[in-house]
């Protein structure tokens, strides 16, 4: 199955967990902010929730601002 | 004796507020950041580019002992502002956020409206809301009753460091504030942030003027000086200034006198 | 990085020059003294009145280790000047002088032409001259080719505590100084030390501004810090002034962006 | 004999000093400039200086000043 | 040649809009408003005190050939300023409104959002709308957008006479003006206005400064010289600002030179 | 009514004095002159060189019922402006003179010491002089007892264009003037102009801001208009600045108040 | 009947119009600009319009303001 | 014989005046000063003045100037 992460096309396995999916993408160790389908996923879920086909996901941080 | 800045019953003893953007190195502004002995310090949030991860994470340089201060910068309408600050806060960052709903990229002036809507949004929600505005004591006035918890108004346009040129508007803001009023934006040295200090306001934010000065360590140490200055005026007493001349030493008595 | 304020060869570690006049008491003064960190510290010279012996000796109040600046407060010609400065070396004061001339007892505003005789006289007779001036770049010149330590022209007229009024002609004798610029006189508050350190000055010296504070020695301490953040300042490369925004979070990249 | 100090006569005996006249004057203990007829006078020589009749003394001190 | 103020799609010779306040008489009012060449005149709409009619008919002191411009003074929100122009349109006076929403007695300061609000309602109504507010450009963009015809930001608190103090942000307005801007409030004396006119206001409104001036007549006539300078100024093409001096004369040739 | 500017007992209608210098051409110099209605003219006076006649004869356009006042532009000692001055009476200019010595070429300031020696010298000699000053008060006091017919401080560095940047020190002239002051040198537009005559000065030289505006004849008439607008202001009594806002509409009676 | 106007309870005839009461309340020559019951009233209608028995009334004018 | 004119070498004719000699240098028309060994000439004697051998003279004339 396939979900959408900023915009971009990813597959995915079945039943992987949004901490799963960030680990593939080596933003492990990052200090990454999700949104699922248009709203936002709490830090503390991200190895609970469960991404289903056609999720649109966004990923984010915290960088450099004023 | 302690003067601590409050803002949502959380005590600072800095009230000097600093930013994380346009420095050259993640190391600088480490340094940058320790020199000016700021307790809150603001990050943008930006998707992440997965095709080039970028720099290196900005938290991991950033002090355990700072409250990380996420912006809603980028955001042109309250809700574009009121789903990044949401994002950030599931995400692990604090649930304070710096307001900027900014629709224009010329001038980069805050808009009243959507600003106003959005912190009401944004505070009903729980968060503790710092909206960045332009001087308007009737904003303030509003933003105050829907429950805010500082007003920020500019000193002059973000990145210019002209200092004080909308001074008269916040002397007004400084006369009638109830929550702490932060000068944001605009200065550029550090005697324009003492002259806000020593006006009333509660605290600066500086970023531009540090983080693109020769030696932007240093620099975030005379700010930090020029603050502790200021604040140290207003409450020992600044004289009035005069029209007269008066002076300091006595009138009679001179040497050559009869 | 040592930093030092250098005049007729000698070194001073503190920018700020202090003036004992106008203090409730001479305890104030002293606790104020300490707190300024001043190094140089002026005096005025008075006849004794047999029948009133006034207040106590103020050097009884003055740390050791500050230079003692004589000043000629109450002189309006060369003549009266000299005298009061020779006086003073003979009895046991420094031979600095702070030269003032000044003639007209309503704006209390120095005589370039008598101050550049005196300056002259008393250079010749050896001693270290700091005299006080309208800001005047081609009068500045002539001090420094008479042989003046420092030249020193006002902010403001002297007990106004308006600031920089009259800036631009200060900036060119920054310019072209070839010997220490102090700012004398007319500065209000820290705010406005710091701006004249970050235009350049080599010093400034306060006196009413910190005498009549609500708090005079938390108000020397202030000014200290401003001094300092503004001489810090000046040496790590204050930004460029611009008249444009610029931002300084990323232009790309937010949240809601597609 | 008599001097003036500050515009004032005062009795001095002979071969009085500066010194002496400042002590007598209570002025001991100050940090006191003297001007002797118009001219200054070195603190180290306030023991030596005598006093003649008629001189015109100025006594002076530092005071508070900017 | 002709360089009309164009409002609406209507043209005035004058861009000195005039007040009808503060005036000791209206004998004095009506040679003053001569004397200015006024084309556009304010006036306020108040109950009838039926037990005390007071003073004359102001109308009867008001040239017939000005637009009166009925303001909303005194309405403290979107809905009093609204009715107070709708009756006064259907009474007979011109269907131009200079809107005023003003919720605050002591700076008397306009409310952005209900000023923004009264506006898009007149504006459907059919009413020619010129907003009174702090200078704000984003604020001033969506008064354009929903069809006001001039933006009229305050270049001072009202009566206080203080002039320019907000330059940078009306500068920025300016800069951006899709319908005519006209300096509103605060303008003390004609080189205020003349300035405004030289940054490239379109037009100013003067009050107080005129009907409290020692002679509001001469006053008037001063205002009327000062804009026309200005505007005129403008239009000539003003020199650079330099930071250098440049000499008037030849810098050679001199009759002493070999 | 009549208020003639008065200097050495010959009246002038017009307050407002210009240079020659720096037209792109004479035709151009003599329409704005015209249009100016200046009264007083400045030249300088230059050798011949007798290998290049260079550009027509200036006087054939200058109109002939304004006064030529010849300055001593280019001296650099009181001598060498005694010696031009000298040299401009005896062939047939007028015996008054615009005393300028400026030894710098850099910054073109004034020196007070050769500038008070040369008027002294020139005054005994039998000219009418109008001495170029850096604004100081106290040379202002001494030109005046040596019998000078007005003191000239500049307003700002000479062609910059900056304005009144030495105000404070000019107010002081202007309250303690016993012949005309005069603001020469610095005033960049007519807002500039306006506002020095509201303050009290006498009358204002402009040259380098009308001969290098765009359109110098309109330019010199904004000049011209401001001139009068801001002495008509003066004499007309300028309302006091406030710090607070005052309403120019009716407190009571709104249409909405029950 | 009577109506309020500005507040204040005024006596009226029957079928008074608008401009008769502006006329009885000495306000003829007067610029006068007339609400009833909340709606305003079109000058050219003063003639026209005529009061019921309750109706409340705002009578303004234009007066000096900036 | 000769004169000096702005620093140049000039030869004149004996008994020559300023007048003609400003003539001869084409500056009749001019509104022309002259100084003459350092002193200024009155304008109305440039016809009476005869120069002599060795004269130094300034030529100088009004100018565009603030």
């Amino acid at each position: 199955m396939t979900v959408r992460v900023n915009g971009k096309e990813q597959p995915v396995e079945a039943g992987e967990t949004v901490a799963g999916l960030l680990e593939r993408l080596g933003l492990g160790a990052r200090f990454a902010l999700v949104e699922r389908n248009g709203e936002p996923v709490e830090r503390a879920r991200y190895e609970e929730v469960r991404l289903e086909d056609g999720d649109s996901l966004v990923v984010a941080r915290p960088v450099a601002g004023g | 004796m302690s003067d601590p800045l409050v803002i949502a019953g959380r005590e600072f003893g800095s009230r000097l507020l600093t930013g994380t953007g346009k420095y050259d190195t993640f190391e600088t502004m480490r340094e940058a950041l320790a020199a000016s002995g700021s307790e809150i310090v603001t990050v943008a949030v930006r998707r992440i580019d997965l095709d080039d991860r970028g720099d290196d994470d900005i938290t991991a340089f950033l002090p355990d002992d700072v409250l990380l201060l996420p912006n809603t910068s980028g955001c042109e309408t309250a809700e574009e502002a009121i789903r990044t600050a949401r994002l950030a806060r599931a995400g692990g960052l604090p649930d304070w956020v710096k307001l900027e709903v900014i629709p224009d990229p010329r001038y980069l002036l805050p808009d009243p409206v959507e600003t106003l809507r959005a912190a009401a949004a944004l505070v009903e929600d729980g968060f503790t809301v710092l909206p960045y505005v332009l001087p308007d004591p009737v904003l303030q006035k509003k933003l105050e009753e829907v429950g805010c918890a500082t007003v920020m108004p500019l000193a002059a346009p973000i990145g210019s460091g002209r200092g004080l040129k909308l001074r008269d508007a916040i002397r007004i803001m400084i006369e009638q504030a109830e929550v702490p009023l932060v000068v944001d934006a605009g200065l550029g040295s550090p005697s324009h942030a003492a002259e806000a200090m020593e006006m009333g306001a509660d605290a600066v934010l500086v970023n531009t003027a540090i983080a693109r000065a020769g030696d932007p360590v240093a620099m975030a140490r005379a700010f930090r000086l020029a603050v502790e200055a200021g604040r140290t005026a207003l409450r020992a007493g600044i004289m009035e200034e005069g029209a007269q001349a008066v002076a300091s030493s006595p009138l009679t008595g001179a040497v050559h006198q009869p």
